[in-house]
């Protein structure tokens, strides 16, 4: 069996400067939060980064909007963060905000090879701008394209040495979709134990999709 | 009673025993605490949980179990924990039957603008475009006028929408109004001390008003 | 607390004549058997059911079919019952087919409010017949609609007495994508118990989706 | 060596350590049984399953662990399980790197036919279409002629496709032929005591003959 555990330094060395990168959570609950400080530390640039938010202070994604390691940002909430809002008065195009339900399914589509989905969401809203609309039974919907990324960054509780993931509670937000959605996927973990010791009935992510995994703090 | 429990009190009214409700922040959170007796709702937090619980105490406070402001919070026998894609797919499926929100604005047709104020503040919709889409009746829970006193209540919301004609009752410090289905707001209740020619004069959009107009029933 | 655990005889009492009913599992694997055979005990007319398949003899699918129970099928395997092959050689309109990841995308794009799905598979077969095809980055993707059912019928381990239901191994099959997509859902358990007892962590299918719950054989 | 054997000894050798890999039922199946030394491959179940194990003694046997014939089966440790819209989401998102699938007709585009004849059979396509539209490698393993001993192996297939120009390799009891992007076909190697010339004739399209043709490196 090929290994998968590697220090955050090594997983994160083969993110490349200009990657599109996702990163699970949702504001400080279920992030990914030392494999995303070591994009800082690494100084990786002109990163495209896909996330629920762009945090609040004390949050990962927060201090690597800050640090300037971030050229455009796709979310559905930036409002904790000053530096993403800055961003998007000087650059409208650097941030690509879309509705929360619709980015979950953006990025599964992405991960599960389809084109896109048909949402009602954002209907008649200035989210509907330059999308295709398509009636249904005499109901609109939007079509929203799949959203695929470099490399995914996820938070789990426990890994075993295969790569399969438990996620406890409300962590497991973006991280699902996510995980199949990147050519490249690191999951940071709490705990990792050999082969064999979890109950297949209880992962939440199939060790198949996880390239990498880092033992958290 | 401050406005904040006026609304917060009459919300609570409109749930029956057994739904699926997913409140906003602020005065909509604070309508679970005057739930009539012996109706029990169950909380859906669009981060991915149902059975939301009271907020956790700080022993048990982990970044694993928080609600949709990320704080920390706990779940209640009977609740289950899903991800984002399963959260929006309950929301958007008609799986939760009340959304209550705050509003910036609201009209006459049921639409709302409560997610951004162009060139001023652009926080992101969060998961409200879906669950004004999605959920089985809109409440709108908010004070009835801004900070200035202007109306929130229009003919024609001037800021951008959330959702289009998906609101169906307006609960304020100051009148409970419905939206009819293809538009117009009908004033079916005053709050205490509160008349009607006050509500019309604080409201930007003509109102009917019920035949059956009555007192909010929330003193108890 | 309402109450939802009922009798098979109860729960199915609520199905009409004509209703469109799908039926969880995979040939024999989580199907749940009990309440499908009521639907041929109280004699139940033309119904329309969607499932993987209309099974193998033994199977209650397979019986439901040669009872004469179901006017119209809708499915991605019916290799091994004649029953509905002959039912689509003199009426090729009340058998349909999809390809099988395709079914399972429609009933969850029905349950999860979404109007369709963007999927490759059968671009260029004659699964394409009748469907919009949409190109996307110059690969082509058939438009496949929401498909809702009346009721659904699944199989689960355990449930709560709030309809929480644990589903072991790969009984989840359809049946998890099957409870968000219809208006009366009612899950056959091996075993239920009081709530609280079920870690929130581990279940399969939230409770609020199901309306009765069975105990079977 | 019967021809069945031969087939799925020359299948598990395209096996890479660490491939996630779906078999059809039938000869792709047996392929597992010969997996090189130091090659370790995960079986996804298109039902729902990852790490797929062999079929399950009597007594362990139940319905709720099956596998894609519903017949009673295990999982390995490191397996893991999930519901028809994840394990296609696996499928049709490229995250299963190969599938061997037997065949009707395949043809020099890489096109397959294997799931109906109109008028005599059409069992449905199972999960066949998305398999083969989304799997990393579709490798045909099959007879090199069918019963009455016409080829399978067309210019192009007469049977309704289950998808278009996505076989790269057809592995026979013949031959081992691959399948050039943009179409055309390319004999790689030849079977125990099995010539060129038999397997062009046994064809019903075109050989290209590769300039490093060799036999079969199947016995050991």
């Amino acid at each position: 069996m090929k290994n998968k555990v590697f220090s955050a330094q090594e997983a994160v060395a083969r993110v490349k400067d200009g990657d599109h990168v996702m990163v699970g959570g949702f504001l400080q609950g279920g992030t990914p939060d030392v494999i995303v400080r070591e994009l800082i530390r690494q100084g990786k640039k002109n990163l495209t980064v896909t996330s629920n938010d762009t945090g609040r202070e004390g949050c990962a994604v927060y201090d690597l909007v800050f640090a300037g390691n971030v050229d455009r940002i796709i979310a559905d909430y930036i409002g904790l963060n000053p530096r993403t809002g800055q961003m998007m008065i000087e650059n409208p195009d650097s941030v690509q905000l879309f509705p929360q339900g619709t980015l979950a399914e953006k990025i599964r589509a992405g991960g599960f090879g389809l084109g896109g989905i048909l949402t009602p969401t954002g209907v008649g809203t200035i989210v509907e701008q330059g999308k295709e609309k398509i009636t249904i039974d005499g109901k609109e919907y939007l079509l929203e394209l799949a959203l695929r990324a470099d490399v995914a960054m996820i938070r789990a509780h426990t890994a075993d040495e295969a790569g399969n993931l438990i996620i406890r509670g409300t962590a497991r937000n973006f991280n699902v979709v996510m995980a199949f959605a990147a050519d490249y996927v690191i999951a940071e973990v709490d705990e990792i134990v050999p082969v064999g010791e979890l109950d297949p009935d209880q992962i939440t992510i199939p060790g198949t999709l996880i390239d990498a995994i880092v033992k958290g703090g | 009673m401050n406005s904040r429990e006026i609304i917060a009190r009459r919300v609570a009214l409109e749930f029956q025993d057994g739904d699926v409700v997913n409140l906003g922040i602020g005065i909509p959170t604070l309508a679970a605490n005057y739930l009539p007796e012996g109706v029990q709702i169950t909380l859906q937090s669009e981060n991915g949980m149902l059975g939301m619980g009271p907020a956790a105490e700080p022993e048990q406070a982990t970044n694993d179990l928080t609600d949709a402001g990320g704080n920390p919070v706990t779940i209640l026998p009977g609740g289950c924990f899903f991800d984002s894609s399963v959260s929006f797919g309950l929301i958007r499926g008609g799986h939760v039957d009340k959304t209550v929100l705050g509003a910036l604005e609201v009209d006459a047709n049921g639409n709302l603008a409560n997610w951004m104020i162009p060139g001023k503040r652009v926080p992101g919709m969060g998961g409200a475009m879906d669950l004004v889409t999605g959920a089985r009746k809109v409440i709108v829970a908010m004070e009835h006028v801004n900070r200035n006193g202007s109306p929130k209540i229009l003919q024609d919301c001037k800021l951008p929408l959330t959702a289009k004609n998906r609101v169906s009752l307006i609960v304020t410090n100051l009148a409970v109004i419905s939206v009819k289905k293809g538009g117009g707001l009908v004033l079916e209740e005053l709050a205490p001390e509160v008349s009607a020619e006050e509500v019309i004069e604080q409201t930007g959009a003509p109102l009917e008003i019920s035949p059956n107009l009555k007192p909010m029933p929330i003193l108890d």
